[in-house]
């Protein structure tokens, strides 16, 4: 039988992932994945998503942002339970995290399945970019910062950027870097805004406020590939992005410790904050072939089964969920970050915040890059409110 | 003998406008009624009403001896013919002619029939096949004519037919309408607000103002014997002339103290006491020169502006304050500045009321 | 400025001479100030109009490492269409890499009964709002101009749900019926203003002559209508063509039109974007709505004349 | 009588239906729907409860939101206006009986029959500081050359100006265009007779006369600008920072990623009331004043 | 004396259609010249072409003694006014009169003298602060007057400028433009082809078809000795009744053999032989009954058609197979199907050659 799948993995790189998942699917079960990709990602892609759903027309599954909303549509009864689905893989015990299931969960229920682990957590830097100025590629954040006069001087972007969403995800990567695991978890997990205005919030801040000097509009390139290009042409000496700029960064040529450096954590922590993507399976109407909802239970089974992740991953250039897998060939990188990832995870906002609140501080970064004049006391009062407020 | 077509007690508003108001008219069979008065005084309005074009607002239509007052405009057996023509441009004129006798569903060699027939009646067999883009303002008048015509109505009803071409065609569709109904014998209503129009063409006319009728009579009263003051302007061209005065006995003084002698005038109403009062004088009946021996009043005045019209000469100048015109035959040599002697015979004239406006 | 003068100069000497032999036509220059004002501000602005073009057409012959070093202006150094065959049948989104292909003929399905139906509703509408006035009609149509303000975003939510309770979503005739709606507003408004400047009294006379509602409107009123039904036509179909909200929220998986995919290929969210296949799957896009123009712009022009200036 | 006025005109209102449904389910229901819910706290469902004007007050405190008010008045006055100029003044150069008007014409509509997201793609593409104009004249010696209004808060509305206009000033062109050759001949001799330049002509009687031709082109163009979404979306999604928002974007944002309907509807009803009292007056004048000129 | 306006050897042509062919015509000062002519003979063209609106092919253009051919209008010393009025809608009527002024940078105090006095002239003083829109057809008319009036030009060119109007307005307006010329004595030029107008208000007209002057004279001249059929055909309304057949010596013979013998008539060209010729009577020449004693020719005939006009009656009838009409007093009692006797003298008749259509 058919089963829709839909999903914002439009990229070459991520639809050679996707065709991994499929392969697999149409070996073991003889169905057919018919896939529905939008692009747009969050913003493109989910009101269709979920206005398909709401409007009666679901897919058989579905990539969503994970978090509060999809709980209101499970609140509506529109998604699958997937507890008697996956009631025989003791999924608890080879998840990487408990953690990344935690928003999966609802009363009792599963309503999803994380399917990778993406780390925003990276800073990449340009070995070409130190060898122009002299000084030894950085071995930590604060390194590099010291380092950006010198940059200038040589005419060299310090921080590379992309326009647009790219820079989303810098200021999460600047909290659990130089703020540390327990302001990352009093925030995100326990919603203290008493920790927004305490002494290591400030850092991250101030941190953000340095940032916001040495980049400008002007400098900006349309797209965070351009960023690596720039990285390995040593035009720009350091960016903060998320693991997959690595897959770029390979196509284009770049080799890891010889063009470009990456530090996970910043060089700082010992942790990753972690996200994953989720897929759900949406409650199929009344009257559906039941080969379809057998297709569906498959397909849940399938993503999360050690062939499928591992091929998966691979070509994705992220880490998978379980822990009961070898990935020997992963780059030097993925290596640290495998690593790290025995420290377990740190949750990141998506999890616990509502995407109502996490759509304020992301309009609340965006300005503060925008506009000095709002300055590092305003940021944070402002971000402690805005927390305060989430429900 | 029951009337054609009969309109009792008949209003209609626009919102809060009254256009008509009361109105009641009798036509009889084969009578060509001519509405005639000023733009905006409801002639359409009235005519749209019979054919069931407008919703009435109150009172009741018959249409040969039948209350149509709720019929829709195809079963009141009228044909209509309207001013910009309204051919329908797509279609030749056949189709023209056959559109409404297909609508209703008519036989295809009895709506050949028909068509051949009006063809034939008003001699366009040779525009058939046109598009009514291709025809003179004439052509295109005759077959609106003949849309009319195909129905095989009773009532033919026109609403200024002739309003949108130039004189000379006007005056020879003018004669040829008047053939038709001579040889098809129809009750025909007709607006215009042409008095020329009115005046060749009806049996009996109705001048209207305001939307209501002033005057329903045959053309010669209409023009001789005008029943008020509105009438008497409104008809004639160029317009009567009109002297305000003072109407004791049998002597008009106007304003300006000439006496004008009216024991010739045969009053409507015999003449009580002094009353404020209004002679009017039609052009053509005030005579100049040698022809004003016997007349009953005649002035020496000094002519002010001289119009030859080519057949006739029309020529104008004061009486006291008034200014007046008077018509003279296109020989007789007057210019501006002359001295002539002109008069009248008040009998030829017609005397109102100044307060009520109507005939005495 | 030395312009100027000489005109004024030569004009001096004209004036003198003309006294006794000024004969036939004034003598005209060829360039004469105006003339090249006018000229000179028309190409400025052609420029403004067209290098958007431009860029694209040529951004979509050139190579990638072309477009990357080399600049915008430059015409491609070796054209080629590999771009456009890439854009056309091989661009991928998600694991379809069928490109622009079925997302076109998607588009014609979805755009073919869009177009006739929310015109002829449209134009049905004008006709009655005209000839058939009934108590509330015209208040109905200050409604439906007063709507065609709101933001659709305002109505995407409710109408979803709307389309779920009659069981449409996700099919054609959602979509249609989608488009019908919005397009209503401005047609309507266009038919009402055209059949408002034809001739009542054809009206009056084909009732007379029996025609009914439904015969007037097909027999008389349509045959005369082609100015404004061209416009109409014109705004449909680019319009309908270019729409990417409604497609891909109603009419479903299957029916997905060339805008989403175009979309697709050009915000793929990751990764290094391939400029000349995004130009020229911009450009194939846009390819329907441009041939639109350039082949009945002329009839454009006459039929907003007819139809839009009795506002 | 009554079966009369019911039926009187059946067709007609059976023809009207479709509109007639439209306006009520669509532009009234969904209108009210929109009104009612912003009063509540719903998420990404509307389920919420009522909860007054809370979603209106954070609205109000959300400087994202009044950034994008006053960028949609700057750039809606700013638009309107340049759009009816440079759509007037290439009517009239139109009008100069030139050779190759149809071609010019074409010219100046065709971007017209391009989506906004086509048009900003292709502008962001040529206005791009890194890659499009500035660098490209950069590299050809004006290395002093700078055009990064795309990026530059605070020419950033220019940008989508210069867009928008590109997109828009055609159809306009061809409204006034229709609308000057909609003008008595007449009036234009009886000018030169009294030796009015022909530029006072235009902008002193013509202009003045082309009345419904500016309404029209009022509506059009207004309902445009309430509803600026696409355009920004693709050609700034924005940025830089906030300083491009516009209130269509921050209803759909909050409507359907930031999953809060409540706060998006709130965006919209605020929207709708803008319209609302530009439009009543218009709409007073329009229909309301009929009744005097006849 | 010098001419006011002279035209020399004019063409224009549109294209490649000549609209207007080596004219010539001179205007003496203060004269007023009509132009008539049926829809499309070029009547505005010519006007058009004086006033500077029309770059003329080839061609002189004298205008006060001076060359304007290659003038702009506002250069050549005239006025002009419009058949659609042409007032700018949006100025009050104050502003319409003196935009042209001020735009020229006339003093103010001189501009406020001219519009005073221009409005004085026409009597719209209590209209000034007026718009257009407010002010009723013959007021708008008026002030179009008015534009010229206060330019204080020695030539004043009308394009039909009462065409729109309504009959009565017509005639109105028709005697206040003649007080106007009256008073002023300017030159003036006007377009029409309503030949009421053209007879009542020149002094000389020119008669135009095609783009070439027919007969260029005074209107009694045109209405009475038409230079050819065109002009005879073209004069008069009714129209002038045709009769044609063969002139041999002092008779002439219709088609259907009716002898009417001409001695009494005034050949321009002494008859020679027999031809082929066309011999017109206007209709208010033929008499009826008694009258018809001592006449050179008389007949007895059916009456066809009766139209009563009020101040006249015309009737229908004919002479062989002729069709005619004649004029009698509206006193005169005559209805369809009645016999009557009629008679004319061909002497106030005009005979044209059926090859050449020229008067004989
Ligand atoms: N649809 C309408 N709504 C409101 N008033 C109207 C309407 N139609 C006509 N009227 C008014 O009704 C009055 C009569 O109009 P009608 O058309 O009957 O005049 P008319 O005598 O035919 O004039 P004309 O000679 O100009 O045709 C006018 O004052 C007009 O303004
Ligand atoms: N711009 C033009 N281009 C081509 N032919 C023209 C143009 N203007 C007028 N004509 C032609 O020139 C001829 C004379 O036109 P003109 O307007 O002078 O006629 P007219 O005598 O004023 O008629 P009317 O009484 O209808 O105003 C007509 O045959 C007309 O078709
Ligand atoms: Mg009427
Ligand atoms: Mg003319």
């Amino acid at each position: 039988v058919d089963l829709e799948v839909t999903h914002w993995w439009t990229s070459a790189g991520e639809a050679a992932a996707v065709s991994e998942f499929a392969k697999v699917f149409e070996e073991q079960t003889g169905n057919t994945w018919v896939d529905s990709a939008l692009a747009g990602s969050g913003t493109g892609a989910n009101p269709v998503i979920i206005s398909r759903i709401i409007g009666g027309d679901p897919m058989g599954a579905t990539q969503m942002n994970t978090g509060r909303d999809a709980e209101e549509l499970i609140k509506a009864g529109l998604m699958r339970d997937l507890t008697d689905v996956v009631a025989d893989m003791n999924i608890d015990s080879f998840y990487v995290d408990e953690s990344l299931l935690t928003p999966c969960r609802y009363e009792g229920g599963l309503y999803c399945l994380p399917v990778n682990i993406h780390s925003w957590d990276w800073l990449w830097l340009s070995t070409k970019a130190y060898t122009k100025i002299g000084q030894p590629v950085p071995k930590d954040w604060n390194e590099y910062v010291a380092s950006w006069p010198a940059l200038e001087e040589a005419g060299i972007l310090p921080f590379g950027l992309a326009t647009g969403w790219p820079f989303s995800g810098i200021p999460g990567v600047l909290m659990s870097g130089i703020g540390g695991s327990d302001l990352v978890l009093a925030i995100n997990r326990d919603k203290d805004v008493e920790a927004v205005r305490g002494p290591q919030f400030r850092k991250v801040a101030e941190a953000l406020d340095s940032l916001r000097k040495v980049i400008s509009p002007e400098t900006m390139v349309p797209s965070f590939g351009d960023v690596g290009n720039q990285l390995l042409e040593g035009t720009a000496a350091g960016n903060i992005h998320g693991d997959w700029l690595q897959g770029d960064l390979q196509v284009a040529g770049g080799v890891p410790g010889k063009d470009y450096e990456c530090l996970p954590a910043l060089g700082l922590g010992d942790k990753l904050t972690g996200g994953g993507d989720s897929f759900y399976f949406p409650k199929l109407p009344e009257g559906t072939d039941p080969a379809v909802l057998q297709a569906q239970a498959d397909l849940a089974r399938i993503l999360i089964s050690p062939e499928a992740q591992l091929k998966f991953n691979l070509v994705k250039g992220s880490m998978p969920i379980r822990t009961d897998i070898d990935l020997a060939a992963a780059n030097p990188c993925m290596q640290k970050a495998l690593g790290m990832l025995k420290n377990g995870l740190l949750p990141s906002g998506d999890f616990s915040l509502s995407s109502d609140t996490q759509q304020q501080f992301q309009d609340l970064n965006t300005e503060f890059l925008d506009d000095d004049s709002i300055t590092v006391d305003d940021y944070i009062e402002r971000y402690a409110s805005i927390l305060e407020s989430d429900e | 003998m029951q009337n054609s077509v009969s309109i009792r007690d008949l209003s209609l508003n626009f919102g809060s406008v009254k256009v008509l108001e009361h109105l009641d008219l009798e036509i009889a069979q084969g009578e060509f009624i001519v509405l005639l008065g000023p733009s905006g005084c409801g002639k359409s309005t009235l005519l749209n009403c019979i054919a069931g074009l407008l919703d009435i607002s109150d009172g009741q239509i018959f249409i040969g001896g039948r209350n149509v007052t709720w019929l829709e405009p195809k079963d009141r057996g009228i044909g209509m013919v309207f001013q910009s023509y309204a051919l329908y441009p797509q279609m030749t004129v056949e189709r023209n002619l056959s559109f409404g006798l297909r609508v209703a569903g008519m036989k295809k060699d009895e709506v050949e029939k028909r068509v051949a027939r009006a063809a034939e009646i008003l001699q366009i067999q040779p525009l058939l096949e046109r598009k009514p883009a291709n025809l003179s303002g004439g052509q295109r008048q005759r077959v609106a004519i003949g849309r009319a015509l195909v129905r095989d109505v009773d009532v033919f009803l026109f609403d200024e037919p002739l309003s949108n071409l130039d004189a000379k065609l006007r005056s020879d569709l003018r004669v040829e309408i008047k053939r038709l109904h001579h040889r098809l014998k129809n009750t025909m209503i007709y607006v215009t607000h042409d008095q020329i129009e009115a005046l060749t063409l009806a049996d009996r006319i109705a001048v209207m103002k305001n939307g209501v009728i002033q005057q329903l009579a045959d053309p010669h009263t209409i023009y001789n014997r005008p029943v008020n003051l509105y009438v008497a302007g409104f008809i004639g061209s160029p317009q009567m002339n009109m002297f305000t005065g003072t109407l004791s006995d049998s002597t008009f003084t106007t304003e300006d103290g000439i006496v004008i002698p009216v024991e010739t005038y045969a009053f409507d109403t015999p003449a009580t006491g002094s009353t404020a009062a209004v002679l009017g004088v039609r052009p053509e009946h005030i005579v100049l020169g040698d022809e004003t021996a016997g007349m009953p009043f005649t002035i020496d005045v000094e002519i002010e502006i001289v119009e030859p019209m080519g057949s006739d000469t029309l020529a104008w100048t004061k009486i006291g304050g008034q200014a007046i015109t008077f018509r003279c035959d296109s020989d007789v040599v007057i210019a501006t500045g002359h001295k002539v002697r002109i008069g009248f015979d008040p009998a030829r004239g017609s005397i109102f009321s100044a307060e009520t406006t109507n005939r005495l | 400025m030395s312009q100027t003068s000489t005109m004024a100069g030569a004009s001096r000497v004209a004036a003198t001479n003309a006294v006794q032999e000024a004969r036939g036509p004034r003598p005209k220059p060829f360039f004469t100030p105006r003339k090249i004002i006018i000229y000179s501000l028309l190409v400025v602005f052609s420029m403004y109009y067209l290098f958007p073009l431009y860029v694209m057409f040529t951004t979509s012959l050139k190579s990638m490492p072309e477009i990357r070093f080399g600049n915008i202006f430059a015409l491609p150094v070796a054209p080629n269409f590999d771009a456009w065959v890439k854009a056309w049948t091989s661009a991928c989104t998600g694991l379809n890499c069928q490109g622009l292909a079925p997302g076109f003929w998607n588009s014609v399905k979805i755009t073919i009964p869009s177009t006739i139906i929310s015109i002829f509703i449209a134009a049905v509408n004008g006709y009655a709002l005209i000839n058939w006035r009934f108590k509330g009609s015209e208040i109905f149509f200050a409604i439906l101009i007063f709507g065609s303000f709101i933001p659709y975003q305002v109505f995407l939510y409710p109408m979803v749900i709307i389309a779920r309770e009659l069981g449409i979503f996700g099919t054609l005739q959602a979509v249609i019926i989608v488009h019908t709606i919005f397009g209503m507003p401005i047609l309507t408004l266009l038919f009402r203003n055209y059949f408002a400047s034809l001739p009542q009294e054809l009206f009056k006379a084909a009732r007379v002559d029996g025609a009914g509602f439904w015969r007037i409107f097909f027999e008389i009123m349509l045959p005369m209508s082609l100015p404004i039904f061209v416009v109409a036509l014109i705004l449909q179909v680019t319009g309908i063509w270019n729409d990417f909200l409604f497609g891909v929220v109603f009419a479903g998986t299957q029916n997905y039109p060339m805008t989403v995919q175009l979309n697709n290929i050009v915000n793929s969210a990751q990764g290094t974007p391939e400029y000349n296949v995004n130009m020229a799957a911009t450009v194939l896009t846009g390819l329907v709505p441009l041939a639109v123009y350039f082949v009945s712009g002329k009839w454009f022009v006459r039929g907003v004349a007819a139809g839009a200036v009795k506002g | 009588m009554l079966k009369r006025i019911l039926f009187n005109n059946l067709p007609a209102k059976i023809a009207a239906l479709p509109m007639m449904v439209t306006v009520l389910v669509v532009f009234v229901g969904c209108t009210i729907w929109t009104i009612y819910y912003s009063f509540t706290n719903s998420k990404l469902l509307p389920t919420g409860k009522f909860v007054g004007f809370d979603q209106y007050e954070r609205l109000f405190a959300t400087s994202r939101w009044n950034v994008s008010v006053t960028n949609l008045i700057a750039y809606g006055a700013m638009s309107l206006v340049f759009t009816l100029v440079v759509g007037f003044i290439l009517a009239v150069l139109i009008d100069q009986k030139i050779r190759f008007e149809s071609a010019f014409r074409t010219i100046m509509l065709y971007p017209f029959a391009l989506s906004f997201i086509v048009t900003g793609l292709v502008w962001q593409w040529i206005m791009n500081p890194t890659l499009g104009l500035q660098t490209t004249l950069r590299n050809l010696g004006w290395t002093n050359f700078s055009f990064d209004w795309i990026a530059n808060p605070r020419m950033v509305l220019f940008a989508l100006l210069i867009a928008g206009l590109w997109h828009g000033t055609g159809f306009c062109m061809v409204l006034m265009l229709a609308g000057l050759r909609g003008v008595d001949e007449e009036i234009w001799k009886a000018a030169r007779i009294d030796g009015i330049p022909t530029w006072r002509t235009y902008v002193s009687i013509v202009l003045p006369m082309m009345r419904g031709v500016l309404v029209t082109a009022l509506v059009i163009i207004g309902s445009g600008i309430v509803r600026l979404y696409d355009l920004v979306v693709a050609l700034t999604n924005g940025g830089p920072g906030i300083s491009s928002e516009v209130p269509a974007k921050y209803v759909f944002n909050y409507m359907f990623s930031g999953g809060n309907i409540g706060q998006g509807l709130a965006g919209a009803t605020m929207m709708l009331l803008t319209v609302v009292i530009i439009m009543v007056p218009w709409a007073y004048l329009e229909f309301g004043g009929k009744g005097r000129r006849t």
